[in-house]
């Protein structure tokens, strides 16, 4: 099995599934000839032509819109929102429209379309190329919210999105493209290469939407993470010396609900972990849903280790980073109850 | 560096006409039926940018039809159009008596815009998807869409075909080419873009068009659509109805007196038609013209359909409180079921009593049909099951969902 | 004093600003001659010319941009979002701009803006008239968001959030402005007039953004609401026959922490009521705080009562509504812990 | 209804020529200098359509100045543009290399195009406000805006005016009449007009500026700035920087196949200048005429600045992945600082030793404001206090932030 990062691994999901159906295409601002400023469409219009993996102008909301027609006539259009701070003049589009559509005509119209952007911090972007808008997506009902957090699951949600009938908002964490970085910025940073999640099959296969993973069994503590926090949150398990089970919730919208309740009463504890600031972050609603599941079961309040409540401040990327230590710090805090 | 020598100051347009004030439609200028030439539908966009600022007219003040834009319909076509004119009209009315009545929460009329929808829904099959506004009604009853089945929308009852889910008269239905009505102005006109793309990208044959109005083209999506008409030559006609109002705002404020709306065409490289909407021949001619180019494969053209919302609003506007009452009557291009009506009698297909025989024969497929959709309920008498509400807000509902109908004990 | 209803108060605080400051000036679409479609900015125009009160293109994204740069010029542009589900197109002017203009150029540049919006259900407005995007916002680092639920608030509140030098956005429940809704939609609804909250003074008075009411004193359970949803919570306290404590937030960000912090601890249970949909609505930011600050106070699970995860559904509005019913058996649920 | 006989098909616009290619810039006319008529501030936009569609262009294949856009700058003001473009662009090449040094994260060049910022700089003035993009450091740099200060934004080091803030290069500068640079594209041309309409409604005499790329001009807020521009009449210049590429995008993708960037203005009844873009006299010329009707009251003018973006897009770019490498030899406008040299040269107000003494000047003043930006720190090396993080999110911090920044410990 090929080992690839998850810029190859999301690129031979588009490859497989349009070399199988031909309503599959690709497009967005630089993401044709050039194959996209992070490369993940690279060669598909090479292989597949002109047609099928382009560049669109610079309209976010255009793109969406074009998007949301393709797939109301049938196809499957993939379109990528250069960097996910980039997706708000595609807001109105994707919120009043692509989640609506199906519901406001009665089921008879229908927008499988898979909107895709990196997203999150941790590359050095400052306030436009480091944000972390999912709460936003997940708010909004007719949504799918997906975020994967290797190579693998990369392929397969990716794939999933593309095939599911309604809407999906695909996040991928720009961080992690290149190798699973565990917030330990100061020291050296592992390439997928080698990594069992980076071992990914050609050819098509499906993870499906709604199932989280579990990324480590413990019984202390239960972390919530996504993205690149599930890395982090690993790497703080193992700082804070706890054994701690971390969940990669992979899909938000639809949620495992099973999976974290299960957990949650197992352990006793939580902690969740987001990049998004925190007021009405993601971990707002996970913090409530696990409070309204789990209120008999909790041995000491929920935490949330989160960005902060700013901007994203490019000289201080790693005191707004929620890395291992201040994880850590909250998985203490979440043992002394 | 030189610095001006009186002060600044904002312009705010305004109207020339507020309530009271004596209807002036002087400085609109209607030239003449028959003046524009008609370019072959292979011209380039750049050798025909002089028709944004003309204004393309068949029927003149006597009835006849004029010029190189004269659609040559035959008798029963043009009947047809009379006939569904006042089918809409009257259909209206009676919906506009239903609102007062306490059977609909809400309505909206088209009144003097009827031959727009009801050209351009012949032009157009239903194959093609109309990506319309809440004023192309015509486009759906010029198809012989059930008038009861629009009824059990507006009424919101037990046979809404779209479960109660929207306000009255935000129709959908995929079989008859009319795409679900959005609430948020502007957004259906890049997505029948994306439509029209897909078309093209299929190798189908089918094309798209979609209708906005003067107000909504200062929508972001309104430029977003005629971007990507242009890059991607997209099948597509893109309509502005222009009937001069925005709700209480005139045309002014969507920079109406600067400029053509036609002419927003030009700076994408887009062909543009202007044309007189009360006039169904012209509206037919430039929309055939339009949709043959979209057919070759020859790219969207733009349509102005110059008009006048004769009518409020809706049923929660008040037009007298910022415009004269009586300024309809002043309009100078008249009203369209009364030229078509002159035209068909100028040609001898026509008279008086067949035109108060379609009037009543409208009046009763109408009646016919509010007894249908009475039968099962108008607002709040009858609606869809309760746990439609949970419906197809996905293709299957997730835990939420599930919990929250079972919550709600449905 | 003279009572008024809500759409009175608001108009009176802009008239109020209008009159003593020559810097503040309202447009939005239809809100100059017509004074609006809610008749918020009624005589304006008449009254300070054609300039100080405007109408503007249908293009929220434009009204939003133009009023962050008139309020960068130094001025204090009221702008009008005819209703809020029709923000969208603004949103990264919003998000994007307003919110970070005075971070990202080191406190050199500010946006003292308010943008006004009609929000909420409860008209049968259906899908587009009746949307309570709240939460979209006070996930923005950068934005204030205010919500009054009576005519004196509304007038005080507005007049804060035009004198504030951060941008404000200001929800305007639609529902209230004729009367103190209380949600038995089967029941005759009362007017403002002659309620000791209509009772509004005339010129300017500020009331600070960040400082919660206490619409109820109670001993038994926590009652936190903002908008329409204070009324349906005392209506609920009534009809569940419980001493309830109701707390309208009135400012969502900055949001009174202590006077939150303060009731739960008291009465250790907690019931927090939105019209928006659950998921990742403003509730789950509080219920999150709540627990993380009153863990040890509480005696039963946080409960939320909130639209559900759907579109706004035109002929379910009371289905969808979260009415004094649905409050009162959360409350009671609330009591049996 | 007629139907297609062929299927359609989905255009998406190449550009000529992809790496490999042999550079082709036959399909551009550029026209002659001087050949374009100069109309009065006061023509209405009606009457001068055909400007969208011309190229203003003043100095020659021999560098004279010819025809009515002359804007007959004294050798000083001459000398100062040359010697500031050459400033501009030393300041560039040293950026750069201060990337590959990993002295800072990111740098943006914009070489090929000095000279519309270092014009435009001088002609509006600090009190009116530029609200540019990333390539306008020539109105900071023309405007002595200290260099070293530009350095430590460009670091994000202890001093860097805007705290760290934000990546390099994205000035912000009130006193410089130089809003905030935004990340996202497009957002400032919209508030240029708002902020434009502000003076006019304070009856001030301060006028707006803003730029924006060939690109971005698909994004909906330029159709709000113009728009607004239009209904407002607001006292602004809207530049169009079109350089032909947005990253790896050629100018067709944003629709600069089907017609001129500059014919957009058309569409919301503005006026527009098209202009040679490397031609610091017609730049000149064509932002004065459109400055002094700002300021005349008569409203907003559109000027496309046609150029070309000769080097990558910013550090994180290579162009050689989607265009000719030598490309940019070929393009005919050739280089602004060649052609205003050869021009001064040809006035007998310059000669080579003064150029080579210009550009050792630049390099002196660069080092030396290296050197002092250096000795505060570059990347990583020094920053502001991290505390500062919480400040300026609102002008009082609330309890979050407070609480937040006491978690951080700071
Ligand atoms: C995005 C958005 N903004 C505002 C509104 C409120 N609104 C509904 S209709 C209307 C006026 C539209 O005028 P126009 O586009 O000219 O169409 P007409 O009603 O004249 O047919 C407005 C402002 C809306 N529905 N959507
Ligand atoms: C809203 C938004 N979308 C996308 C981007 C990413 N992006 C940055 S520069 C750029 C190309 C801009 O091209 P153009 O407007 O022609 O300006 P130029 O770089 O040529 O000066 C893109 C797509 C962005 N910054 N903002
Ligand atoms: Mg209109
Ligand atoms: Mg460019």
């Amino acid at each position: 099995m090929p080992s690839m990062n998850m810029i190859q691994a999301l690129n031979s999901a588009l490859d497989a599934k349009m070399a199988e159906d031909p309503n599959v295409l690709s497009f967005g601002e630089d993401a044709g000839y050039f194959g996209g400023v992070f490369r993940v469409t690279d060669q598909l219009q090479q292989k597949y032509g002109l047609t099928r993996s382009f560049d669109a102008p610079i309209a976010e909301g255009g793109i969406a819109a074009a998007g949301i027609g393709m797939a109301v006539y049938g196809l499957r259009p993939v379109i990528e929102m250069q960097f996910a701070d980039y997706i708000y003049p595609a807001y109105d589009q994707i919120v009043s429209e692509a989640a609506k559509i199906r519901y406001r005509s009665g089921g008879e119209f229908t927008v499988p379309i898979t909107i895709r952007s990196p997203y999150g911090g941790g590359i050095f972007g400052g306030q436009t190329h480091s944000q972390s808008p999912e709460s936003l997506f997940t708010h909004i009902a007719g949504l799918k919210v997906v975020i994967p957090s290797n190579p693998y699951d990369a392929k397969g949600l990716l794939i999933a999105s593309i095939e599911d009938d309604d809407p999906v908002v695909f996040f991928e964490p720009k961080r992690l493209y290149n190798g699973p970085f565990d917030g330990w910025h100061d020291r050296p940073v592992s390439p997928w290469a080698g990594h069992p999640l980076a071992d990914v099959p050609e050819g098509r296969y499906a993870e499906p939407l709604g199932k989280a993973r579990l990324m480590r069994e413990g019984a202390d503590v239960t972390l919530l993470a996504y993205g690149t926090m599930v890395w982090v949150s690993l790497a703080a398990a193992e700082h804070a010396g706890v054994d701690a089970e971390v969940i990669d919730l992979r899909t938000l919208v639809p949620l495992d609900i099973d999976a974290i309740v299960e957990s949650v009463k197992k352990t006793g504890r939580c902690v969740i972990v987001h990049e998004a600031p925190r007021t009405s972050g993601f971990g707002a609603e996970l913090s409530a849903l696990v409070q309204e599941h789990c209120f008999h079961h909790l041995e000491a309040p929920i935490e949330r280790v989160t960005g902060w409540d700013t901007p994203y401040p490019h000289a201080f990327e790693w005191e707004y980073f929620p890395g291992p230590k201040r994880v850590a710090e909250a998985i203490k805090r979440a043992m002394e109850g | 560096m030189k610095k001006n020598r009186t002060p600044l100051s904002l312009r705010v347009p305004e109207p020339v006409c507020r309530p009271g004030d004596k209807p002036d439609f002087s400085s609109i200028d209607v030239g003449q039926a028959g003046a524009v030439a008609r370019p072959d539908v292979t011209a380039t966009p750049a050798s025909m940018r002089d028709m944004a600022f003309q204004l393309i007219r068949v029927l003149d003040d006597e009835g006849r039809a004029q010029g190189p834009w004269d659609p040559k319909l035959t008798p029963d076509q043009l009947r047809k159009g009379l006939t569904d004119m006042i089918l809409v009209r009257t259909f209206d009315d009676r919906m506009h008596r239903a609102h007062r009545q306490g059977k609909t929460s809400f309505y909206m009329k088209c009144t003097g815009e009827e031959a727009i929808a009801c050209a351009q829904g012949q032009v157009f099959s239903r194959e093609d998807m109309g990506f319309p506004t809440y004023r192309q009604q015509g486009l759906l009853i010029s198809r012989g869409y059930p008038l009861a089945a629009m009824m059990n929308q507006i009424y919101s009852n037990a046979a809404d075909p779209i479960k109660g889910r929207q306000l009255p008269i935000m129709y959908s239905d995929k079989a008859y080419g009319f795409f679900t009505i959005s609430g948020n102005l502007g957004t259906q006109y890049p997505q029948a873009v994306g439509w029209a793309m897909a078309s093209a990208y299929k190798g189908d044959d089918k094309i798209a068009a979609a209708w906005i109005g003067d107000g909504a083209t200062a929508e972001g999506d309104f430029h977003n659509a005629l971007t990507f008409a242009a890059v991607y030559r997209a099948p597509v006609v893109l309509n502005i109805v222009n009937n001069q109002w925005a709700i209480s705002s005139f045309m002014g404020i969507a920079g109406g007196l600067e400029t053509t709306f036609a002419s927003k065409a030009i700076g994408y490289g887009l062909p543009s038609l202007r044309v007189d909407g009360n006039d169904f021949l012209a509206v037919w001619a430039a929309t055939e013209w339009a949709a043959e180019r979209a057919r070759s494969n020859l790219g969207a053209t733009v349509i102005e359909l110059f008009t006048y919302r004769a009518a409020q609003h809706s049923t929660s506007d008040d037009p007298s409180r910022y415009r004269p009452g009586d300024e309809y009557d002043h309009w100078p291009l008249g009203d369209p079921i009364q030229r078509l009506k002159q035209h068909l009698i100028a040609l001898g297909e026509w008279d008086e009593e067949r035109h108060a025989a379609a009037e009543k024969d409208a009046v009763e497929q109408v009646r016919a049909a509010g007894k249908e959709a009475e039968a099962i309920g108008t607002i709040g008498q009858s609606r869809p099951s309760v746990k439609t509400m949970f419906e197809d807000v996905y293709k299957e509902p997730d835990w939420r969902l599930i919990r929250q109908r079972q919550e709600v004990g449905v």
